[in-house]
């Protein structure tokens, strides 16, 4: 059985290959078909490997396949190695699942781009590279996927590379790239002195009870968790997320949503035993996790760009998965990574669909009323927008909630982790729902002589499939307390570490469970509520006034006064909130502290040139300086 | 001198004769010039297999040199680059109508003078050995005699390698004072034994020495003659100039500092670590800003040699193998880079900006894909060679306890990324000036594939080069 | 009389300075050349000296390869000086430098 | 002791012998052409007085420095010639060797012309070396 491990990522590399080589000798739709086909030979692959998982006893479940033994000397022992456990079969399941149909969504989205060979032949290298990310038993390896889905994500962010802002925007998103991965490739080093190997096994094996200085644990977690910070755009490092919204549509959608930001959720889980070994770092993820997941979810209120609204909300969807993590709750951060992975990207599919439709316009401004000239795309869309809002029923409604439990019971009750995550949770719901309301219905913003469209069949298709599995993906995991039997956690059990706590060790929970739920629906319903006050009923009362004036003025000013206290008590603080965190903290602070850095390296580059006289005797002059400083520190020392 | 050391410098002897017969030939005008790199390549050949057909091992000439498999894994190094360089050179020189025997004469004595620089075992022979090569190298650089950026080129060279070897030769004086000998073991005898002048003697001695390589590797702030040299040499010279002296540099400083001055590290691993650090930085930084592909590459070779001096300064067996191992990695990967420029190169030194590399993927895909991946093991992405390199320095480095000196070098190493990806970004993202396919020679296409044998080959399956890399720099401990 | 060794080795490390201050300020290429001559001498004298002080012929013949070296160099310098003079009708070295930054 | 310094004013006299006798051979084989140019001394064809900052005929460089190239042989020359007794043959064929490097480049210095005054042209630029013929850069000889 595991000995078919290495096809799940050999189809992607041969699709690569064939599509990077041979371009030339193959036509546009033959290359979006080889893609494709590349990705689902690798989706069939995984799927039957999860099959014969299940078909074992849940202590049983890993599949090992040794490709080689790259460095077999004396005490250096680097294998490559690939490793098919429940964690890994999620993983490979989303990427090569959404990643597929955001294969055959981009034939459709794609269609006519001079450069479909590239775009196609980049996108299955970066499937290749996920897959080894996700499979990959030893850190090497991971690091490889690590920095080869991020050269990819560079490469197509600047896929459209006509445009500065574009070609800037991928060069952000490199830096702080780099940034993190500074903080992975020291922990890696650090990890391999202490415990003389870099399989992540083996690690674990070694790392209980091992003899190491009291930092040691904490030091490593927190270096991985910059890293982590970097790749999965958490605060301070998540400036680069919304820039790279520049690229393609189904880009943001595979990697900037569903796959490769979530490699550091999946970098901390996979570390689990590291992490939990290290307390502190468990509470800094956390803080980290919900301060920017709240962050995110107060600047995506008042973004005007959908895919910039998205990008925030990915951010703070990311924000939810650390959270998740930093309390414990691993396997609840996965599940919500899996939620998230179909109906964000079905968002961003529906919104690369009205882009579409709209000849390229992303202004939410400039929309409106598309409600019957997209029903496809409306319709998959609001499954979306309902399943991120955590509506119970949905994916997201289960995998959120798990996570607001986990926060729960994280300090044995209420705890401002927890009530920052719900209120992001309302938010959340409001926000998206602006975003439905603005872009669906209303009336039609857009330029007369546009005529929005539906999309071709070979978008919608891949629409549809997401938004079934946006609804029915919450299903593998009902929590014990609505009846179900946590399928997923216990699927995961084996390997992630799980929390135990006084609450959840408690006869008894169910109750609380469910009070907790319901607080948090109310709380999502809430933020339903308020959209479409402000955004569906007002704007249409608003002309009602216009029309009628003076006889219904008093009914209306009440209910404005509602709507004004509303604006004023709620929305108004956190829209200048908003303003202040995206103006000050995004903007000036973080981007400008980018930049800045960018800038001043670039300026140091020229000062240094400068050096460079091109005259002998400069150069002689400093050859003595060395000498001189040689023979000092000689003498010193 | 009898026949046991002839045997052990055979592969030298070859390469001498060969390179006179070279000179000969061409003085005599008989065969064609387009002959003579197969008699050039005919005397690589044969001292390589010479390498493997007549092994010896232990000390010859009176303790001047010393064989093992320290100086058998360079040479074939050596004769790789040289061979390599050779082939690089063939339709350069006769695109630019200079094909002439002295050419390949002279590469091959400045080989000659790296592989005795491995096999010193006594000043005097590494003293021989580096000017051998030095000054093979700046007739080299000046070839071309007509262009004025080859001969300043050539000029600032030797004048400041003049200028270096001067120090370079104080401080063997001073040793040589100090200790009343040149010879490796005997230095280390003197040091051992207490039986010096002064150990304040011995060591700015060694201070001095220390000038001599860093100028040959281009350590900051010695490196400032290696970007004009580089963007001014000729582009099969800039391949060999940026490989060969590094290389031959790294290993006679290595095998001093492991033979002759193993009981002095005290006195001087901070100027290392300080030197090592600011020739990281200087030359990522510096190499951010450059659009000339062949001054890019310069800077950032001066930036590797700072990562190959934490090496140096660990001084462990395992440092030592990383240095070799890195060594490899980044010569023959090099020497590739060098050879793709030298192929977009167009007419009087043009087609070396950023801009000539445009859409290459699209006019060449194989070429732009072997470039790329040249790109990415210099930057050290795994699974390259240069990503292992770049592990096994620094893991080896943090074994000895040199933590901040690798989290600079992380540091550095991540600023670099920046620069590599530049052409990669222009041959993949952006749209060529004109659609027509690059010409490779057939010459060059060995060197290409030798490349990706390596960058590639040895990033998967690394372990026939990690065992040689072991052994070799076992020998030296 | 005997000249005592550390006035030999402050003579030779006195020439060795004025070599390098002579190629550190010298504009004329053949001048900066000759300065570097001057410091391998200063090299060759500390050499004769620790020869003789050590009562080995080691240095002696360290001096002959120097001098060999050095006469090389010249050779190869002065041919390098030529050429570029031919092109540019200057050996003034503050009017070499194409090749920078 | 003294006997230690015989050899010296014995080498004095035999050089000053050696030397008359090569002039008075030379005074009777050459022919005698006497010009102004000859009676200049270094009979170079440059002033001899006047500033020392004139510009120098560039052909005195290449003279001069194949000239240093054989020099230098002499220095390694006389260790080789003081310890030959002592290590015979071998000693023998090492300079030999090194004699025949040194040979291989005054042919080549021969061959290309640069022991001429006035150069010739360099004998492969045609036929059918035409193609691989350098540009011709001696035009200011």
């Amino acid at each position: 059985m595991s000995d078919t491990l290495y096809l799940i990522t050999l189809f992607p590399l041969v699709g690569f290959l064939v599509n990077g080589l041979l371009g030339r000798w193959i036509s546009e739709r033959q290359s979006g078909l080889i893609a494709s086909l590349a990705v689902l030979g690798s989706l069939l692959v995984s799927a039957q490997l999860l099959l014969g998982l299940l078909a074992r006893p849940a202590e049983d479940r890993l599949f090992v396949q040794l490709l080689f033994a790259w460095i077999p000397v004396g005490d250096l022992n680097i294998d490559v190695m690939y490793r098919f456990d429940p964690l890994t079969a999620v993983m490979t399941l989303v990427i090569t699942g959404v990643g597929l149909l955001i294969h055959i969504y981009s034939l459709g989205y794609m269609r006519g781009d001079p450069g479909i060979r590239r775009y196609y032949a980049f996108l299955n290298l970066f499937t290749f590279m996920m897959l080894n990310l996700v499979l990959a038993d030893n850190l090497v390896l991971l690091f490889m996927g690590w920095e080869g889905v991020g050269l990819c994500s560079y490469l197509l962010i600047g896929f459209w590379f006509a445009d500065e802002a574009k070609a800037r925007a991928g060069l952000k998103a490199f830096i702080v790239n780099r940034i993190g991965d500074a903080g992975f490739i020291i922990a890696m080093v650090l990890l391999f002195h202490q415990f003389g190997t870099l399989s992540m096994s083996e690690m674990a094996g070694k790392a209980e009870g091992a003899l190491v200085g009291p930092n040691f644990f904490t030091i490593v977690t927190l270096l991985l968790l910059v890293g982590a910070i970097g790749k999965s755009a958490q605060i301070p490092l998540f400036v680069w997320l919304p820039d790279a919204m520049a690229g393609p549509t189904p880009v943001s959608a595979l990697i900037h949503a569903a796959t490769m930001v979530t490699a550091g959720v999946y970098l901390i889980v996979r570390n689990s035993l590291l992490f939990s070994l290290a307390p502190t770092t468990m509470a800094t993820v956390a803080a980290i996790g919900v301060l920017t997941a709240f962050l995110a979810a107060t600047i995506a209120m008042t973004q005007t760009d959908i895919k910039k609204v998205l990008a925030y909300s990915t951010i703070s969807q990311l924000g939810y998965m650390f959270m998740a993590v930093g309390v414990g709750a691993f396997s609840a951060g996965i599940f919500h990574l899996m939620t998230h992975a179909f109906f964000k990207a079905l968002l961003f599919l529906g919104a690369g669909s009205v882009i579409h439709g709209l000849d390229g316009e992303q202004e939410l401004g400039k929309m409106g009323g598309l409600k019957h000239r997209m029903p496809g795309t409306h319709w998959t869309m609001l499954i979306g927008v309902l399943a991120i809002s955590g509506i119970p029923g949905l994916s997201g409604f289960f995998s959120k909630d798990e996570i607001l439990w986990g926060a729960f019971i994280w300090h044995d009750g209420v705890n401002w982790i927890w009530l920052l995550g719900i209120m992001t949770a309302g938010l959340t719901a409001f926000y998206m729902f602006r975003l439905y309301f603005l872009v669906f219905h209303g009336p039609a913003r857009w330029p007369g002589d546009t005529q929005p469209h539906e999309s071709p069949s070979v978008m919608t298709i891949p629409l549809t499939l997401l938004a079934y599995l946006a609804i029915l993906g919450g299903y593998v995991g009902i929590p014990e307390a609505l009846g179900g039997i946590n399928r997923f956690h216990h699927f995961l059990a084996p390997v992630v570490i799980s929390y135990h706590t006084a609450i959840a060790a408690a006869p008894n929970t169910r109750p609380l469970e469910l009070l907790l739920m319901a607080v948090s629906t109310v709380v999502s319903l809430g933020g339903v509520y308020y959209a479409y006050r402000i955004y569906r009923v007002q704007p249409a009362l608003a002309e009602q006034l216009a029309r009628r004036l003076r006889p219904l003025y008093g009914l209306s000013r009440n209910r404005y006064y509602v709507d004004e206290f509303y604006q004023a008590v709620v929305v108004r603080p956190f829209q200048k909130l908003s303003g202040l965190c995206w103006n000050w903290f995004d903007v000036r602070a973080i981007d400008g502290l980018v930049n800045a850095s960018a800038r001043s390296i670039a300026r140091l580059s020229g000062v240094v040139r400068q050096l460079q006289s091109g005259l002998i005797q400069h150069y002689a002059s400093l050859i003595l300086l060395g000498v001189i400083f040689i023979m000092l520190y000689i003498t010193m020392g | 001198m009898n026949a046991a050391d002839i045997l052990s410098t055979l592969p030298e002897l070859v390469l001498t004769v060969t390179a006179l017969g070279l000179l000969l030939l061409e003085v005599m005008g008989k065969p064609p010039r387009a002959r003579f790199v197969w008699v050039a390549l005919g005397g690589v050949g044969l001292a390589l297999g010479l390498e493997f057909a007549v092994p010896s091992e232990g000390q010859f000439y009176a303790g001047m040199i010393s064989v093992d498999l320290f100086t058998r894994f360079f040479n074939v190094l050596f004769l790789t680059t040289a061979a390599g360089s050779l082939l690089i050179s063939v339709p350069y020189l006769r695109r630019t109508l200079e094909e002439r025997g002295e050419y390949y004469a002279l590469t091959l004595f400045a080989t000659v003078g790296m592989m005795f620089m491995a096999k010193a075992h006594d000043l005097t022979i590494t003293f021989l050995g580096l000017e051998l090569l030095s000054v093979s190298l700046y007739i080299l650089v000046a070839f071309y005699r007509n262009r004025v950026r080859s001969n300043e080129a050539g000029l600032k060279y030797l004048l400041l390698g003049a200028f270096s070897t001067g120090f370079f030769l104080f401080g063997i004086a001073l040793i040589y004072g100090s200790t009343g000998t040149t010879h490796y073991d005997g230095i280390r005898l003197a040091i051992g034994s207490g039986e010096q002048l002064s150990m304040a003697l011995t060591v700015t001695g060694f201070g001095l020495l220390i000038i001599g390589f860093a100028f040959k590797v281009a350590l900051v702030p010695f490196h400032m003659y290696a970007p004009d040299v580089y963007e001014g040499a000729p582009t099969p010279i800039t391949a060999f100039v940026s490989t060969g002296p590094k290389v031959a540099g790294f290993a006679a400083f290595l095998k001093v500092i492991a033979t002759a001055f193993a009981f002095t590290t005290q006195h001087w691993w901070g100027i290392l670590w300080i030197l090592a650090a600011i020739t990281m930085t200087v030359g990522n930084i510096t190499a951010l800003r450059q659009d000339n592909l062949k001054r890019m590459l310069a800077f950032s070779g001066v930036a590797h040699a700072g990562y190959l001096a934490i090496a140096i300064m660990v001084g462990s067996a395992d440092s030592a193998f990383a240095l070799l191992f890195y060594l490899a990695a980044y010569a023959i990967t090099t020497l590739g880079a060098f050879g793709i420029v030298s192929l977009i190169e167009g007419e009087d030194e043009s087609g070396l900006d950023m801009d000539s590399y445009r859409g290459l993927a699209r006019r060449s895909p194989y070429l732009a894909g072997v470039f790329a991946l040249i790109m990415l093991s210099l930057a050290g992405f795994p699974p390259t060679a240069g990503f292992l390199g770049k592990f096994f320095i620094f893991s080896a480095a943090i074994d000895e306890g040199y933590t901040w000196l690798v989290i600079i070098a992380v540091v550095n190493s991540l600023i670099s990324v920046y620069y590599y990806l530049r052409p990669v970004v222009a041959m993949y993202m952006q749209e060529p000036a004109d659609e027509s396919a690059v010409a490779v020679p057939a010459f060059i296409v060995p060197v290409l594939l030798l490349v990706v044998l390596v960058a590639l080959g040895l990033g998967l399956f690394p372990m026939s080069l990690v065992k040689n890399s072991i052994a070799a720099a076992g020998s030296l401990f | 009389m005997v000249v005592p060794l550390h006035h030999i080795i402050a003579i030779s490390g006195l020439l060795f300075t004025i070599g390098v201050v002579g190629v550190l300020f010298r504009r004329s290429a053949i001048i900066v050349f000759m300065s570097v001559e001057i410091m391998l001498n200063a090299v060759n004298l500390a050499f004769v000296a620790f020869s003789r002080y050590h009562g080995s012929v080691d240095g002696q013949v360290f001096v002959f390869f120097i001098m060999t070296l050095a006469a090389a160099e010249v050779a190869v310098g002065l041919a390098i000086i030529i050429a570029l003079y031919r092109n540019l009708r200057t050996a003034d070295l503050s009017e070499i430098h194409e090749l920078k930054h | 002791m003294y006997n230690d310094f015989a050899p010296i004013p014995i080498f004095i006299i035999l050089s000053v012998v050696f030397i008359a006798f090569a002039l008075f051979l030379q005074h009777l084989i050459a022919p005698a052409k006497r010009s102004a140019l000859k009676d200049s001394p270094y009979e170079c064809g440059e002033e001899v007085e006047g500033s020392a900052w004139v510009q120098f005929n560039i052909r005195f460089y290449v003279i001069a420095l194949i000239f240093i190239v054989f020099e230098v042989e002499v220095v390694l020359l006389f260790p080789w010639a003081v310890v030959f007794k002592e290590l015979g043959l071998i000693a023998f064929v090492e300079m030999v060797v090194f004699l025949g490097i040194l040979t291989v480049g005054l042919v080549a210095v021969w061959r290309r012309g640069d022991l001429d005054w006035v150069k010739m042209v360099v004998p492969y630029g045609q036929g059918r070396y035409a193609k691989l013929a350098q540009p011709q850069d001696d035009v200011d000889h």
